[in-house]
């Protein structure tokens, strides 16, 4: 396995279909931007990419069969190269990422694209498609009534159950979130809000409000990653992949994903995330203690004060006191989601997980304008999807 | 009006409103709906037979949903806001449910919850039913 | 990059929903089968998984996210596993090989498990679900009035201008096909038929009738791939990868995918394909004259007769003599879809590349029977999908 | 009946029939429907203007469509049998497109063939056009 670096990154800003930043664009258009921008970013022609690696949407473009990938290869010039187009839910992006790095790694290809981008349906996702009784997330809709976000705020109350968290302390969260995407341009939200705006934000699933939940937003991003040796031949701004991972959810999570599971013999509710990230500090010989920062997918506040707990780069039931003490914003000790994270962005599902390694590398880079994590080292991401998928990534300078 | 299911073969009001399951003889699994095996990757082997279960249970969590649902859910209009609620039975198995409750203030976890079978909606004159979790 | 070998092999037989063989088995059920047979015949555990490589369905189950691969590590037992979920088209059982391919030549696994399944709606494939101005396909369905089929009779009465080909010829490739069905437990047709069978059986578009295209099918394929390195603490009837390819079209491809094409220079049509063997050929040090067998994907008859010339397998114009002359067959110089191909089993999408790999085991260990290539060495199998996406593979002994 | 187009902005029939598609004026390739872009991995620059084309062609291969074709596709009742044909145009773009032919057994692969604008479909009291081929 050859060092695989991180050459070049390139956003859509995120949007809503209609409004001034996406308008009615088409996903390949939105992801011709990312891409145009990630080869420029790199100083790389389109000819130079020799294997793409797209995340798969079900919602927009590929044809109607998540042909993604081909999608941007015909947009751009078909020259040829495989393509691979990637289905894990939300963590599509971060699988995407995963088999590019594999690509890199493996000595068969030395300069590769990743990309994933969106153009999303009116409303809440929609975690299933299907209706058909054998299928656990319909059954879960039609005789329960309980769609996605109701699942994160049984989350969110269990933990004020165990911790006693308040509904202004998971406000704090979404204060910090858009305190950061002041001063992030690709940010859907841009601007600074209170507590009390927050608390004023109507509950979508008591105790979560519509502050503390993401949209869905049209966005994309795209990453050109190449061999070590390849990266000497450029400026120098390249980024190290550490490590890249997936996983999928263990037989003793807690969590039930369709009506039912075994309790848990211990407490473990993400075990794909725990475990992809687990196996990402395991193989770059990299501790939660060395983080620079995390972008964690915060599909909800809930989740930017579990997550760190579960996988060790704090305490249990420490997070609330963290946020409070200003800990988890760019110039705190634990730094996480410094881009605005998904709270700020709203989700484009695929893109979700390269959007992560775009900012990471920023940050890395110290281009990072007002959201800088000063003298960043090291960064952690983390995508959680549909079917018990997970990936992570870990970036070093 | 008739009174039917929302799904066919989840759950039996007859003696007693249970939940029909299946479990492993082997490793004792609980599984809702029903399995044709047993899917544990540390049971040696999988010997899944009927389970019913119902009674009493603990309310791990509950969630308040604010707003009505979008297809394919189903609800009575006007839209009345409801609760959900996972519950652990004694049986080993962890499941989740509309609660039943005329309060939503009085929701509270680790409380007592009993399994019933009530109306869910109501649609072409007839009742649908579902499983929910009274707390006591 | 390590050696890697196809440790066992797999199918769930292929049918028609409501028939005796899948009857109206979930699709999850069919890949189930061929998931256990292939892990009974590598002699490996199911907890000996390492990662999935699976085909992405557009069709049926993966929780309506083309998560296929979640689907059937659920069924089997969750253990945390890596899963990759592949969408190309039809392409999509190579694709999905490729990548389990990669990640166990790269040294990250020695163990994983490729698979592909399908329960296919009824008709003839639609090759866009998309019903938007932007998208070709649907502007080729209601501008031009052009079905998946008409496609393909567009490619075979080209060959009948250029090479003088008859409806005959294109007859005696059909029953070539069933005559090798009839020793396939697995086919959906097993029958053998006349060229007069042939010719009675309606025009689908002609010159191509009902039973020289391939119909859908449900069914499913699965293959356990190893290092070989760890192939060797099994019993030893494991085959080699030589190895694994995917490519893509190029833009000089003279066959319009949409609704125009630039005029290629030279006669490459199926640019996608072409590259994908070649390739295979250079990285495995094998040429066309090396094979032994090759399965190929025939949804019509008149690939078997195009693809060989395209390859360098046989010379352009030739192909129709080696099928009068017997050379296709299991017994000839250059045998061709001994398996009965996809006019025997009809097309259960994203199971075909894996199913390829299957036969191509079986030839390889000599235990196909009443179709075996005698003293089969090295095989050929290769995959086409929309998009412009294509795959092959060979084995060796 | 009103006469139009089947899908908007493919076609006019204003000053002869012709293709309404688009050209590089690097590297000359002819795009149809209009491209944004120029797709050729081989073009230095993309400089992508409006083109339209139609006259005469050269037929590539034809196809029958035997049977009628499922949704989206969209045809008059009783279903008649009709053909397909890809043509080569001397602007240096290969099309494809229905046939305009009353006797199918005339179709020739290599035959001189000209763009026309007819009808494809009648719906909703309107009659739907889209470009076709006429063997000469
Ligand atoms: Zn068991
Ligand atoms: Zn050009």
């Amino acid at each position: 396995m050859q060092e695989v670096k991180v050459l070049g990154v390139g956003l859509h800003a995120f949007g809503k279909t209609g409004d001034a930043v996406v308008g009615n664009k088409p996903v390949t258009e939105l992801c011709r931007k990312a891409v145009v921008d990630a080869l420029k970013d790199a100083g790389v022609q389109w000819k130079d990419i020799q294997a793409v690696s797209a995340a798969s949407s079900r919602f927009s473009g590929g044809k109607g069969w998540g042909l993604n990938g081909n999608d941007i290869v015909e947009e751009m010039g078909s020259t040829g190269i495989p393509v691979y187009n990637l289905s894990a839910g939300c963590a599509a992006g971060g699988n995407a990422f995963n088999i590019g790095y594999t690509l890199v790694a493996s000595g068969q290809y030395d300069m590769v694209l990743v990309m994933g981008g969106e153009v999303m349906p009116k409303g809440f996702i929609q975690t299933s498609g299907v209706e058909e009784v054998t299928d656990p997330e319909f059954l879960r809709q039609r005789c329960v009534g309980m769609p996605g976000p109701s699942f994160w705020s049984l989350l969110a109350r269990r933990r004020m159950h165990e911790y006693g968290t308040t509904e202004e302390q998971f406000a704090q969260v979404a204060v910090k979130a858009r305190k950061c995407s002041v001063h992030n341009p690709y940010a859907r939200f841009q601007k600074a809000i209170t507590v009390e705006d927050v608390l004023a934000s109507p509950y979508v699933s008591n105790p979560l409000r519509l502050f503390e939940i993401c949209p869905v937003s049209n966005g994309a991003a795209a990453t050109v990653i190449c061999s070590a040796e390849r990266a000497k031949q450029f400026s120098g701004n390249a980024v190290t992949v550490a490590s890249s991972t997936v996983a999928t959810m263990t037989f003793d999570d807690g969590l039930p994903r369709g009506l039912a599971a075994p309790p848990p013999a211990d407490a473990t509710l993400h075990s794909e995330a725990k475990l992809a990230v687990t196996k990402a500090f395991d193989q770059a010989g990299i501790g939660p203690e060395d983080l620079s920062l995390t972008e964690l997918q915060d599909n909800t506040v809930y989740y930017e004060l579990a997550f760190p707990e579960e996988w060790g780069i704090c305490k249990p039931g420490e997070a609330e006191s963290l946020v409070a003490a200003g800990e988890t914003t760019p110039t705190g000790k634990m730094p996480i989601n410094p881009s605005g994270g998904f709270v700020s962005f709203g989700e484009a599902t695929t893109a979700m997980g390269v959007f992560q390694v775009c900012e990471m590398a920023w940050q890395l880079r110290g281009e990072s304008g007002g959201r800088q994590v000063p003298n960043a080292k090291v960064a952690l991401s983390q995508t959680l999807g549909l079917g018990g998928n997970a990936t992570a990534v870990i970036l070093k300078k | 009006m008739e009174r039917v299911p929302a799904v066919e073969g989840l759950f039996t009001e007859e003696g007693g409103a249970k939940l029909l399951g299946s479990k492993c003889a082997t490793c004792g699994t609980v599984y809702f709906p029903k399995s044709a095996s047993c899917h544990s990757p540390k049971c040696d082997e999988s010997k899944i037979g009927d389970f019913g279960f119902g009674g009493k249970g603990t309310l791990w969590s509950y969630s308040i949903q604010d707003f009505p649902p979008p297809p394919p859910h189903k609800f009575d209009k006007p839209y009345e806001i409801y609760a959900l609620g996972v519950v652990d039975f004694p049986a080993g198995v962890r499941v989740m449910g509309q609660m039943s409750i005329d309060n939503l203030e009085d929701l509270k976890v680790g409380s007592e919850v009993e399994l019933v079978i009530e109306p869910l909606y109501h649609e072409d004159d007839k009742e649908f039913t579902s499983w929910k979790f009274k707390q006591l």
